[in-house]
């Protein structure tokens, strides 16, 4: 197995995807789904036996652009949660049916191939593409299968797409400058470069733009609730469950080693700008009338304490920032699905409309339940060693910002419960709500199972992240 | 004969010349006749022919005379050219005002 | 240093610089001022024909002839005969905003300026001029480099006005109204 | 055999939630109380057998590695020693009884199955809590337990405002998390560990010792138990809770998570004995919470609100004598509540069974008759929170009040005014509930009955404890003190030898206690006052009436502004940032609209601009 053929198999099944026709298409894309989170496992078993996973080879003479691919343990921790997701996501998308299915799901299977590019690149060039890549498919995804009213869809929809563009070309710009320094696009290298501190610092805003915006952290979110409003539950799920780590990911991978004296100088401005994020991530979540917008929120609220977590430039702050995104990944896919599943029955998103469903269908209620607790860290599911690893380094920053960060196990608590208590309790609506189908069981199933495996026996993912981690922390560190 | 720039200096040349230019140039802003533009584009290229042939005497080098015959024919050619766009456009729209050719607007 | 020409003891050859340019610029200028196209015509042809005499001055036997020949000898009667196909020998110039006078009159200046400054200061005006007395000019000469050295480009200028003859007859051509 | 039994003891409520939550429906009521109940009988028997055989030294079982952090792993492991059975005893004991107690109670309701998965999952949840061997396990439990009485209070979902109190007790209880969490950190920090062992061998040990940081993470950990133990600022909860099925109010909201707190502060001793002036902060609060709950407590009229405020003040006592340093004391008021309030609860719940849902004492009255059972176990159980010699809680309370007293004469006082008043409040509620006639509804007198054997069994058993639980401490020979006396760095408590003062504050309790009787006895029995109704009530019962508007106060302050900067942020600020964004494309077509303006397709003004240029391009190049 080697590292290309990850790539090579979700490129294929996008095209074998589309050329399947519309009926066999989500099948189809499930099945190469399914192949390429085998050929991650195959990929971790090798990395496990002490083997390089690895691919170079010069793709553009001049200037000097390889085509290299690396992964390490925290990229193959990203590719794995990519790979895992994706058949998730496209198997929870059976109960529904689109229009052009064949290009529905061909899109999806290209975007994991962009994503997982993203993670696995480790030549900027090649990294900025895959993940420029990534925005073609989820703007057509948005555009064309989203809901809501299509003048309305297109302007949300065109505004993400040119604002993470827009960001993302400091980054090209960064780049450039780096290869004029340095004369190579390698993460190897760039990593190794000594640039003065004011190369650095403006290299880390570029940087920052670009990620900043991706992530989201405010005040650069406002794409993101219209966006994931507006989106198919498929596409929503793509960005919060993945695309939103590629942000979080590419500042642990690529702005921290390269500029690492900006990071430490700056570190307190954007801890608190997580921080901040946090507390108005979940403030505004408060009274969000639509139960997507609410979930967005939430979102931007948990990244809010992720990116504050791998600022903190410590191994726990790092660690938990990892591992939180993991859990996320799988909580949010989750949390959304739910959304999906009660607007397959009401054909609504507004909140004020639901009500009244726990007493038609337990089953439902239970599963929906154990993914708000684990939306609100509770000890014993995989969010809580995230959040609390996250939290623990926060507090070794300084306590101001463990506490300031620790509001939101209150305020998630206070949003989520509160959307609990008015989507499902009370009075039996009058309106007849089936229990879950069993596709829809199975994936919620598979989701928790997942969230409490790791939630009670983290330590293959901390074992597989830890030494990468430790390597780039060790670049960070080599000004001192 | 041979002295005649050390008679009248190359810069006297170089003047004459700018000045033809910059006319020509003047010309071209000035008047919206498209006939009188042509002329002027003629002026113009005569300074540079004209400061061609001052460089070459001044070189002693047969290269700038080439030059300016070659300048020349891509004149004949350009103008024969030109002006028949010049009638073709005038049949069209009954004028040759440039003012009034505006086809070019954004 | 920029010579002044001394006209207490100006040599002919000077004269003839000086007369010749006052002419060569001012039938430019009224080349443009002109109101009347055909005037205009008139004034560049005596412009063109003061340049003639300029070459001539400068010993280049061969490109006063080809200027005359050309230039008044072709262009010239192009464009007369435009004119007078066109019937535009009237003031039929409507009137020009101010601005756009003062514009232009503005950059002439500018492009004056910004010329003059530009030789000026590219070198300084070189001393004496020698002559070496190898002969560079002569037809003989011109005619061996141009066949010689340039023959390609030489037989391209032909290709260039065979493709310019028949695109002026293509696009003066009366376009059949079929349509 | 160690591993295996305390996998046991922690596993069978767990398979009992499962097996109720996957097959209960289909199981039938009846079969789904039994293995509920039989899994925490279990758990039970194996607590007494461990209980039997312990030895002295603490038994620790560690399953795996759960966290890692950079300067020490967290295992996840389990610590049993004399505290943690001492706890599970009576956990699983009363928890035993409160589950046979609820097949009957719970016996018409139609989501049975879930109640019971949602007893066996807290019975779980606590036994993590008390067994955990460290910081992180007792947390898992914490929010566990936290859980479950969300779940539990608004068991009856449909109605909002049980949900609404459910919301309550949960997010009350996290912000008391987070103290807890920050108190994990600072300790993490410090000693590199959470394990209870090593804490407790580096804090006794180490010399140079950070007392301000010690007393933060004391203060941290202090403000969690308030949480969970409902303590001033946030015990508004409690009360609130009462909202659940009375079974889960005498369970979970007064025998045993809301004294996890206590436990907490227990296990840590060796830490809050660290931070003086922490204790002194505990017992200040623990006083005051005594006193103002049992001041509500006068004039409740829902007979479950008495309890809670009755919970909430001998809570407030329980954190004086921790206050003090007094933990086997605490310990000991922890046990003796369980039993009597535990049986207050359920004889209340028997009360409200009979009377099919009524709560309000001024509906009730004259019950002595038809439900004698229930009267003489609720008797009993009031005599002994009262403090009535020889009953458990005279006991108890009476030693909480002389360390008081030993330590801080102002805080004495103000535990025994709130002890008076327990014991006037308590009987208040005897009165009002099972003396003089009856003044409900004719249907309702109609179909007075006693309760069945199931519900009347646990009481009994309970009273009989209540009774006699005094035993295990008396002053002087005290099996308690010495059974935990291992668990205290200090040496231990000194006993107290019997002098006169130590007779003389027994009477003066005594005395106040028969004096809180006698004006109860002569209020409401004697003048036969009922309550006034609720439009009534003026002056000074009106403020406690409405609980200080304490409620309302936490709403303005803190809810509401809350809310308020939400809509604010939503309507606002999301719009104005949006805007901004907006903002920048507009600017851009602004720009293009007026830029197409010079392209107006005049060929003079192109060639204006492209002589300037090269005017510009040359002096650039040349000049």
């Amino acid at each position: 197995m080697d590292v290309t053929h990850i790539l090579i198999i979700l490129l294929v099944g996008a095209l074998a995807t589309y050329f399947s026709g519309d009926k066999w298409a989500p099948k189809v894309a499930l099945l190469f789904g399914l192949a390429a989170f085998a050929g991650s496992i195959c990929l971790l078993s090798q990395y496990n036996l002490a083997n390089e996973i690895n691919y170079v080879t010069l793709w553009i003479a001049k200037p000097k652009i390889y085509f290299a691919l690396h992964a390490d343990g925290l990229a193959l921790a990203m590719l794995l949660l990519t790979t895992a997701l994706t058949p998730i996501i496209i198997f929870s998308s059976f109960g529904n049916t689109y229009k052009n299915s064949k290009a529905f799901y061909a899109l999806i299977l290209f975007m994991t191939f962009a994503m997982a590019g993203t993670f696995l690149a480790s030549d900027g060039i090649l990294y900025y593409i895959f993940w420029e890549l990534s925005l073609i498919p989820i703007y057509f995804i948005a555009l064309i299968w989203g809901n809501g009213d299509a003048e309305e869809r297109k302007k949300a929809v065109v505004k993400f797409f040119i604002y993470t563009l827009a960001g993302s070309l400091f980054m090209l710009v960064a780049f450039i400058y780096l290869y004029q320094k340095t004369g190579s696009f390698l993460i190897r290298e760039l990593s190794q470069t000594d640039l003065s501190a004011t190369e650095q610092f403006w290299i880390f805003l570029a940087f920052f733009l670009a990620y900043a915006i991706k992530i989201p952290l405010i005040p650069f979110h406002t794409w993101q609730a219209e966006v994931y409003q507006k989106a198919p539950t498929v596409g929503t799920m793509l960005l919060s469950g993945i695309m939103l780590k590629m942000g979080l990911y590419s500042v642990i991978r690529w702005q921290l080693p390269i500029a690492p004296m900006a990071a430490k100088e700056f570190m307190y401005v954007f801890i608190g700008l997580g921080i901040a994020g946090v507390i108005y991530g979940s403030i505004v979540a408060l009274r969000q009338k639509d139960l997507k917008k609410l979930l967005a929120y939430s979102s931007l609220a948990h990244v809010g304490l992720i990116a504050a977590g791998a600022y903190t430039l410590t191994l726990d702050g790092l660690r938990g920032a990892v591992l939180q995104m993991i859990a996320h990944g799988f909580v949010v896919v989750g949390l959304f699905f739910v959304a999906e599943i009660i607007f397959r029955r009401y054909e609504t998103r507004a909140i004020a409309e639901m009500g009244g469903i726990r007493a038609q269908s337990p089953k439902f209620t239970s599963m929906f339940m154990i993914l708000v607790l684990a939306s609100v860290a509770l000890p014993s599911t995989f969010n809580f060693i995230g959040e609390f690893t996250v939290l623990y380094s926060l507090s070794q920053v300084n306590i101001w910002y463990a506490i300031l960060g620790g509001t939101t196990i209150i305020l998630g608590a206070y949003y989520m419960l509160k959307m609990f208590q008015h989507v499902m309790l009370g009075e039996t609506n009058a309106r007849i709500f089936a229990d879950v189908t069993f596709n829809e069981g199975l994936t919620l199933v598979i989701i928790i199972a997942v969230l409490f495996f790791f939630g009670l026996y983290p330590k293959p993912i901390i074992d597989l992240i830890t030494p990468s981690l430790e390597n780039i922390l060790t670049q960070v560190n080599r000004f001192n | 004969m041979n002295n005649i720039l050390n008679q009248i200096g190359i810069e006297n040349y170089i003047f004459l010349s700018v000045i033809l230019f910059c006319i020509g140039v003047f010309g071209v802003l000035y008047r919206r006749n498209a006939i009188i533009v042509f002329m002027s584009i003629e002026i113009m290229l005569n300074a540079v022919n004209l400061l061609f042939v001052a460089f070459s005497t001044y070189h002693q080098d047969a290269q700038g005379q080439v030059f300016v015959f070659f300048s020349m024919a891509v004149a004949a050619a350009e103008v024969a050219v030109g002006l028949a766009i010049l009638v073709s456009i005038f049949r069209n729209m009954d004028t040759i005002d440039v003012g009034n050719l505006k086809n070019l607007k954004g | 240093m920029i010579r002044i020409p001394d006209f207490a003891n100006a040599t002919p050859i000077q004269i003839i610089f000086c007369v010749l340019a006052v002419i060569t610029l001012f039938t430019a200028f009224m080349t443009i001022y002109s109101r009347k196209p055909m005037h205009s015509a008139i004034y560049l042809l005596i412009c063109f024909t003061s340049i003639t005499g300029h070459y001539l001055l400068l010993n280049s036997q061969f490109l006063a002839m080809v200027n005359l020949i050309v230039y008044i000898g072709a262009i010239m009667i192009l464009i007369v005969f435009t004119i007078m196909l066109m019937n535009l020998n009237k003031e039929n110039e409507v009137y020009k905003p101010r601005i756009t006078r003062l514009g232009a009159i503005v950059t002439f200046c500018l492009m004056c300026l910004v010329l003059i400054a530009m030789f000026i200061n590219s070198k300084p005006i070189v001393g004496e001029y020698t002559t070496t007395g190898e002969d560079y000019q002569s037809i003989k000469v011109l005619g061996k480099v141009l066949l010689n050295e340039y023959m390609v480009p030489f037989e391209f200028a032909s290709v260039l006005l065979l493709v310019a003859m028949i695109g002026a007859v293509l696009l003066s051509k009366k376009e059949k109204t079929t349509k | 055999m160690d591993t295996s039994l305390v996998l046991v003891l922690l596993l069978a409520p767990f398979l009992g939630f499962l097996f109720n939550v996957f097959l209960g429906k289909k199981a039938g009521k009846s079969v789904v109380g039994i293995v509920g109940t039989l899994s925490v009988v279990v758990s039970f028997a194996i607590t007494l057998y461990l209980f039997g055989n312990a030895g002295k030294e603490p038994v620790v079982v560690n399953l795996f590695d759960w966290i890692t952090i950079e300067r020490f792993n967290v295992k996840f492991g389990f610590l049993l020693d004399q505290l943690s059975i001492l706890w599970l005893l009576f956990v699983t004991g009363i928890g035993s009884l409160i589950h046979l107690y609820s097949i009957s109670y719970m016996h018409d309701d139609e989501k049975i199955h879930s109640f019971f998965a949602y007893l066996n999952l807290f019975i779980f949840f606590m036994i993590t809590l008390v067994m955990g061997s460290n910081l992180l396990m007792m947390f898992i439990g914490w929010e566990g337990v936290g859980l479950c009485s969300y779940l539990l209070i608004g068991f009856w979902y449909k109605n909002q405002d049980f949900n609404d109190a459910a919301k309550k007790a949960f997010i009350m209880n996290r912000i008391g998390d987070l103290g807890f969490l920050i108190g994990i950190f600072i300790v993490g920090s410090l000693f590199n560990t959470l394990d209870f062992t090593s804490l407790k061998t580096i804090i006794t040990t180490i010399d140079d010792i950070n007392d301000l940081w010690i007393a933060l993470a004391a203060l941290a950990l202090f403000i969690g138990a308030c949480g969970k133990s409902a303590q001033i600022p946030l015990y508004t909860w409690l009360p609130d809770a009462m909202a659940g099925p009375t079974p889960v109010s005498a369970l979970i909201h007064a025998a045993t998570m809301v004294t996890a707190g206590i436990f907490m502060l227990t296990r840590l001793n060796f830490l809050f004995d660290m931070a003086p002036s922490v204790q002194n902060i505990i017992a200040i609060v623990g006083a005051v919470t005594a006193l103002v709950a049992a001041t509500i407590a006068l004039v409740q009229n829902d007979i479950k609100k008495v309890l809670a405020y009755s919970t909430v003040s001998q809570l407030g006592l329980m954190f004086l004598a921790l206050g003090f340093g007094a933990y086997e004391v605490a310990v000991f008021h922890v046990i003796t509540h369980a039993f009597f309030k535990a049986c207050l609860f359920l004889g209340s719940g028997s009360v409200i069974h009979g009377l099919h849902g009524e709560q309000d004492m001024r509906k009730m009255g004259g019950l002595k008759k038809t439900m004698p059972i229930t009267f003489i176990t609720m008797l009993i159980a009031s005599l002994a929170i009262a403090g009535i010699f020889p009953l458990a809680g005279f006991w108890s309370k009476d030693e909480i009040l002389m360390t008081a007293f030993h330590h801080n004469i102002v805080l004495w006082v103000i535990g025994s005014i709130a002890s008076i008043m327990t014991a006037f409040y308590m009987f208040r509620l005897i009165y009002l509930t099972f003396f003089n006639s009856f003044r409900g509804t004719e249907e309702q007198k109609h179909h007075l009955h006693e309760s069945p054997s199931l519900i009347t069994v646990p009481l009994i058993i309970l009273a009989i404890f209540s009774f006699f639980g005094g035993i295990i401490s008396l002053p002087g020979h005290s099996w308690l003190n010495e059974y935990l006396a291992p668990l205290f760095s200090k040496v231990s408590h000194e006993e107290h030898t019997l002098g006169t003062t130590e007779y003389a504050l027994m009477a003066i309790a005594t005395i106040g206690a028969i004096i809180g009787i006698g004006i109860a006895y002569k209020k409401y029995l004697k003048d036969n006052t009922i309550p006034s109704e609720d439009a009534e009530i003026t002056g000074l019962s009106k403020v406690l009436y409405n609980k200080y508007y304490v409620d309302e106060a936490y709403d303005a302050i803190f809810v509401k502004p809350v809310n308020v900067l939400s809509s604010f942020f939503r309507d606002a600020v999301e719009t104005t940032l949006s805007a901004l964004v907006f903002g920048l494309g507009k600017v851009t077509n602004e720009i293009a609209l007026q830029g197409k303006k010079v392209h107006n397709g005049s060929v003079g003004l192109y060639l204006f601009a492209f002589v300037l240029g090269v005017c510009a391009i040359l002096t650039y190049l040349f000049l």
